[in-house]
């Protein structure tokens, strides 16, 4: 096996393991934790089919490369919005729960 | 090779982008201005791609740089595409003008957080639309989910209460979720077929199981941003909790975005992939969230809800024509009754439900509630809002000559011709739960009130644009008369 | 700038072992992180993860022969000492208001 | 023999992941996903990647960690309350079996991509000399994919205003962010005096040399908008507030030059976002300096936050 | 020579990794926050130092022997303000107890 499949493989389990995360942890920021784990784990999929791809003089297929930058400011900007909308809910509610309560009560609607 | 006027592609895009820039440098009373310097501009742009394509042979193509894909990226407009770019330049449109009274800033007043967030989103989330609709390649397509996750998220907590923020994040976190998803299924895509290019996939792609799992994951990502039942649960309190004007905007248009993406995934980018069992279980999916939906509707109080739980039902009738456009005897899914009938459902749907959402605001406005079973005496006092949501009722109902009536027609005939009679049942009986709760509504309303009903005044143009949309719904049925189907999926997007 | 580093063969073996034997001590340097007990001890964990990745990664460029694995490593030494300033604030700041996390510090 | 070590490096890996998402306490996994940050980058390294190490070694260990610790602190005893939600055993082995599955379905998958691997290197080497830059991604970025950046660009745009339009109402227009005060023991200050003139060499060096080498305006900025933070934080200088024009201005300026120069391409050379020949660099090169300034605002500003605080009169 | 500048490069490199087993020991078995500290700042400033010193060989322009110094530079410059600011808080802490 070549070192860009086991790192592949890798990655094919940090995916897992975020999933589990997102799922399993109820609080909000471990939620985004969990969420960068797995879009990591994507990322370095991403990272290894790029370097089987090296070819033309290349180490590594500029293409995928080129999207992972792209997709990683992309995840960041996400973590930042989530963060700040979590952030605004505990300063509003002083709760970070995300239990559904009977949207019934709110009289937000116009 | 771009093809002639595919340069309108670039622009149905950008425009919306650019004013939305110009508009956050500006600011104020500028913001809402820019909006509607750009909604004429791009009704004309969506207008000038319908006709090029009319004119034209094949979809219009644009080449961006003019490099060509699968190093370069490719906007395409087939049928579906140029029909939601139209039916998003209106719905946009008219959502723009109700949200005046919301969201306008008087002359001389100061830039308000709501208003100046309101009218940027509007534009963004309408230039991700677009990009949904135009963009051929599967990254770009990440990009336009990701940006339209962005655009809609604060939509939902515009109000700034602790219940919206809370729908918002949950909101947030299943599509995150979602787009990693489907980011997942388009790498391995692109590992598998060294293009991300939806027309050249469809030439390459191999009915395997890795394939299979590419295009489950992908799918699986974008149900839960559409809010398929059963991973509805984050769309009713978001969609029932935002400002009326934004409502109309998330139910009505923002689900058809990942929507949309799915028929691109299904029918043009992997449709030798998708196998009868898969097809029938989207079919599942879609008969479950109608039943489940509309009876959910049915049992609520509040009117914004009822219109929320009635959108997690009509994602369902989107979702019945995966089973029913696949063509046995081929062994694949193809075009034809069944996708248009779902095209045309999709458009219906935005019309009326933001017609709905529009008057369950105003009615709110006017009534300090949305409570239905205080509704007496509404019809009298908001005669064209009520006029407008029984329009848009019976657009969802599927009565004629309605764009409702024209989709669940096309999709029934084609559960007949498919023989897939079953879901048929579904449909019929989707139509009279929802029938059941329109009813309801109308009926209330049309009630002689028990002491005279005290409302705020609503304004006339607010009105008027939902009657509008609601209007429009009603017509759309009567483009039976044109040889519509044909020119919906007449033309295959993909290959030669 | 271009080029590559001179080492190959069995120097670049021997860097690349170097450079996994001390991310491993680094790793370990995590559990102090873990069993505290207070956050001066997390701080310090932090500020040897960061300038342990920063030689482990100008290890492992060498190795790899990529010359500019230098500007990583650069990068790094300078978002982690960034992210040392994050986590010192951080500790400060729940060190002077144990009850309340809203104060900045 | 050099397999062992990467297969150490993609244990700790591993571990560092399980660690991040079981661990007892926000902070504790925040902790480890820095770290976790800081060793993924070893992994770009080693697969060849190094204009993405570069971005992860900013983003991942540097700008996010920050953010989360940030937030950390912020959680006011959520925390405590969220331990009482935690699901049950029915769902964490529901979560455990569909977890596994996943990794296991992709497992097979990846096992399954065919060799040897398709690859648009060569294309990218053939098509790279009339972008006239020598770094390849770079030409991606801002000449076969260009869209892409532009969207991205555009992305961050709308997450900005999506995060400013979270602010209360009675603090539009303010500053985001809480306020820092100015460190009394001083050795903050002083590092934070010292520290961002060097990150600013680094960074525009970093610009500097992506059109040919690894580095651009991802990783510059990155740079750039850890150093603002810096200064921030340490109370040397105050958030700027979201009704300044300058603010704004800055923050547009980079997609709408951008548009502008595909508007120019259209003109020149007949296509939206392309370059005739010879003219490919310098255009290319105007789109990156206009980027610079939007990617270090939106980056710092989405750090910062929400508007919280009034501007002081 | 290059025989030379390859054993030099080894023995450095080696050293500085004794350094980082050092700090990490020391902040696992040390007894309190100042000796870990101590343990923490001798594997911050010496090991990277030796590292970047065993490495210099092995490079072959200027700029990025300058690169490797202002790596050196700016771990050093992070270690003395992040462990002044460590030993402020433990004291802190201590003269609270």
């Amino acid at each position: 096996m070549t070192v860009e499949t086991l790192i592949a493989l890798a990655a094919c389990a940090l995916v897992g393991i975020g999933l589990y995360g997102l799922i399993v942890q109820p609080h909000p920021l471990r939620k985004v934790v969990a969420f960068n784990v797995m879009g990591s784990g994507v990322f370095v999929i991403f990272g290894a089919l790029a370097r089987r791809g090296a070819a033309a003089g290349m180490l590594a297929d500029p293409v995928p490369q080129a999207l992972l930058i792209t997709a990683i400011v992309v995840a960041f900007a996400a973590t930042a919005m989530t963060v700040a909308l979590l952030l605004r809910l505990i300063e509003s509610t002083g709760s970070a729960s995300l239990a559904a309560e009977p949207p019934s009560a709110d009289g937000e609607a116009r | 090779m771009s093809t002639e006027g595919g340069l309108l592609l670039a622009a149905a895009v950008l425009l919306p982008f650019t004013g939305m820039l110009f508009g956050m440098l500006a600011g104020g009373r500028q913001a809402q201005r820019i909006a509607f310097i750009v909604m004429p501009l791009g009704l004309v742009v969506a207008v000038g791609i319908a006709g090029t394509w009319l004119d034209g042979s094949g979809p219009v193509v644009y080449l961006l740089g003019g490099w060509a894909p699968p190093l370069g990226i490719a906007l395409r407009a087939d049928g579906p595409a140029v029909a939601m770019l139209l039916a998003v330049a209106g719905v946009v449109t008219g959502i723009g003008v109700f949200a005046l009274a919301d969201f306008g800033t008087p002359k001389g007043s100061a830039e308000s957080r709501a208003a100046y967030s309101y009218w940027l989103l509007l534009l963004a989330v309408w230039g991700s639309l677009n990009l949904v609709f135009v963009s051929g390649d599967l990254f770009t397509l990440y990009v336009a989910l990701e940006l339209l996750t962005f655009a809609a998220v604060p939509l939902v907590c515009l109000g700034g209460s602790g219940a919206t923020l809370r729908a918002a994040l949950r909101y947030l976190l299943f599509a995150l979720a979602g787009s990693l998803l489907y980011l997942l299924g388009a790498v391995l895509v692109f590992g598998a077929y060294g293009t991300l290019d939806i027309a050249q996939l469809a030439q390459r792609v191999q009915p395997e199981a890795a394939s299979w799992t590419m295009l489950a994951l992908m799918t699986a990502g974008l149900l839960a941003k559409t809010a398929l039942f059963p991973l509805h649960i984050w769309l009713p309190p978001a969609h029932a909790g935002a400002p009326a004007a934004a409502s109309a905007l998330l139910s009505g248009l923002v689900i058809k975005g990942s929507w949309f993406l799915v028929v691109r995934l299904w029918f043009d980018a992997m449709p030798s992939v998708v196998t009868m069992p898969a097809a029938q279980l989207l079919g599942a999916l879609g008969a479950g969230a109608i039943i489940f939906g509309n009876a959910v509707a049915l049992r609520q109080a509040r009117l914004k809800l009822l219109v929320a739980y009635s959108t997690v039902a009509q994602i369902g009738y989107l979702f019945l024509m995966f089973p029913l456009a696949f063509d046995a005897a081929a062994g694949r899914i193809a075009g034809g009754l069944a996708l248009s009938g779902g095209i045309m459902q999709a458009i219906s749907h935005a019309t009326a439900k933001s017609a709905m959402f529009m008057a369950a605001g105003s009615i709110y406005s006017a009534l300090g509630h949305d409570r239905v079973a205080d509704f007496a005496g509404l019809a009298r006092a908001l005669p064209l809002t009520v006029f407008a949501f029984g329009l848009g009722g019976i657009s969802l109902v599927g009565l004629p000559p309605a764009g409702g009536f024209l989709a669940k027609w096309w999709l029934l005939s084609a559960a007949v011709t498919s023989g897939q009679w079953w879901w048929a049942l579904v449909l019929l009986a989707g139509g009279l739960l929802t029938a059941a709760y329109v009813f309801v509504v109308i009926t209330r309303a049309l009630r002689a009130p028990v002491a005279p009903l005290l409302v705020a005044p609503v304004a006339r143009y607010r009105e008027l644009a939902t009657l509008g949309l609601a209007l429009a719904s009603v017509l759309l049925g009567l483009l039976a008369l044109f040889d519509l189907r044909g020119l919906l999926v007449g033309r295959p997007s993909v290959g030669a | 700038m271009p080029g590559r580093w001179k080492s190959g063969g069995a120097m670049a073996d021997f860097l690349l072992w170097m450079a996994g034997f001390v991310v491993l001590m680094v790793a370990l340097g995590l559990v102090r992180v873990a069993r505290g007990p207070g956050r001066a001890e997390r701080m310090m964990a932090a500020q040897l993860l960061g300038t342990g990745a920063t030689a482990a990664l100008l290890l492992f460029g060498a190795a790899t022969g990529e010359a500019a694995v230098v500007d990583v490593a650069l990068t790094l030494a300078l978002l982690s000492a960034f992210a040392s300033i994050a986590f010192v604030k951080f500790a400060v700041r729940q060190d002077r208001a144990p009850e309340d996390g809203e104060e900045a510090g | 023999m050099r397999a062992v070590v990467s297969l150490v490096v993609v244990l700790l890996l591993l571990w560092l992941a399980v660690w991040t998402v079981v661990a007892r306490d926000a902070f504790l996994a925040v902790v480890g996903f820095i770290a976790y940050g800081l060793l993924l980058s070893l992994v770009w390294v080693r697969l060849y990647g190094i204009d993405v190490a570069l971005i992860e070694a900013a983003i991942g260990g540097g700008l996010t960690g920050a953010l989360l610790l940030g937030a950390v602190g912020r959680l006011r005893g959520t925390e405590a309350a969220a331990r009482s939600e935690r699901p049950g055993a029915g769902t964490r082995a529901f979560a455990m079996v569909l977890s596994l599955g996943v990794t296991v379905v992709l497992v097979l998958c990846v096992l399954a991509l065919p060799e040897p691997a398709p690859t648009l290197a060569p294309q990218a080497a053939q098509e790279l000399p009339a972008t006239g830059v020598g770094n390849p991604i770079t030409g991606v970025l801002l000449a076969f994919r260009a869209l892409d950046t532009l969207l991205e660009a555009i992305v961050l745009v709308i997450a900005l205003i999506g995060v400013w339009s979270l602010a209360p109402d009675r603090f539009w227009g303010g500053r985001p962010g809480l306020r820092h005060d100015a460190d009394p023991d001083g050795v903050l200050a002083y590092f934070a005096r010292v520290l961002p003139p060097i990150g600013i060499v680094v960074g525009i060096y970093l610009l500097w040399a992506g059109a040919d080498h690894p580095g651009g305006k991802f990783q510059s900025a990155t740079i750039l908008a850890a150093m603002w933070m810096l200064v921030q934080m340490t109370g040397l200088a105050d958030t700027p507030a979201v009704a300044s024009r300058w603010l704004r201005a800055g923050v547009v300026v980079g997609p709408l030059v951008f548009v502008a120069v595909g508007l120019l391409g259209l003109w020149t050379a007949g296509d939206f976002l392309g370059y005739p020949p010879d003219w490919a660099k310098p255009m290319i090169v105007v789109i990156e300096v206009a980027l610079l300034p939007t990617l270090v605002l939106v980056l710092a500003l989405l750090m910062n936050g929400a508007p919280a605080r009034n501007v002081k009169r | 020579m290059s025989f030379v500048l390859d054993l030099f490069s080894i023995v450095a490199v080696s050293a500085g990794a004794v350094f980082y087993l050092a700090g990490t020991v020391g902040l696992l078995r040390f007894p309190d926050a100042y000796t870990r500290l101590h343990a923490l700042t001798k594997a911050d400033t010496l090991g990277m130092a030796l590292v970047v010193i065993g490495l210099m060989p092995q490079v072959d322009s200027v700029l990025a022997g300058l690169k490797l110094v202002l790596v050196w530079l700016l771990v050093m410059l992070s270690s003395a303000a992040v462990s002044q600011l460590i030993a402020r808080s433990a004291r802190r802490r201590d003269a609270r107890t």
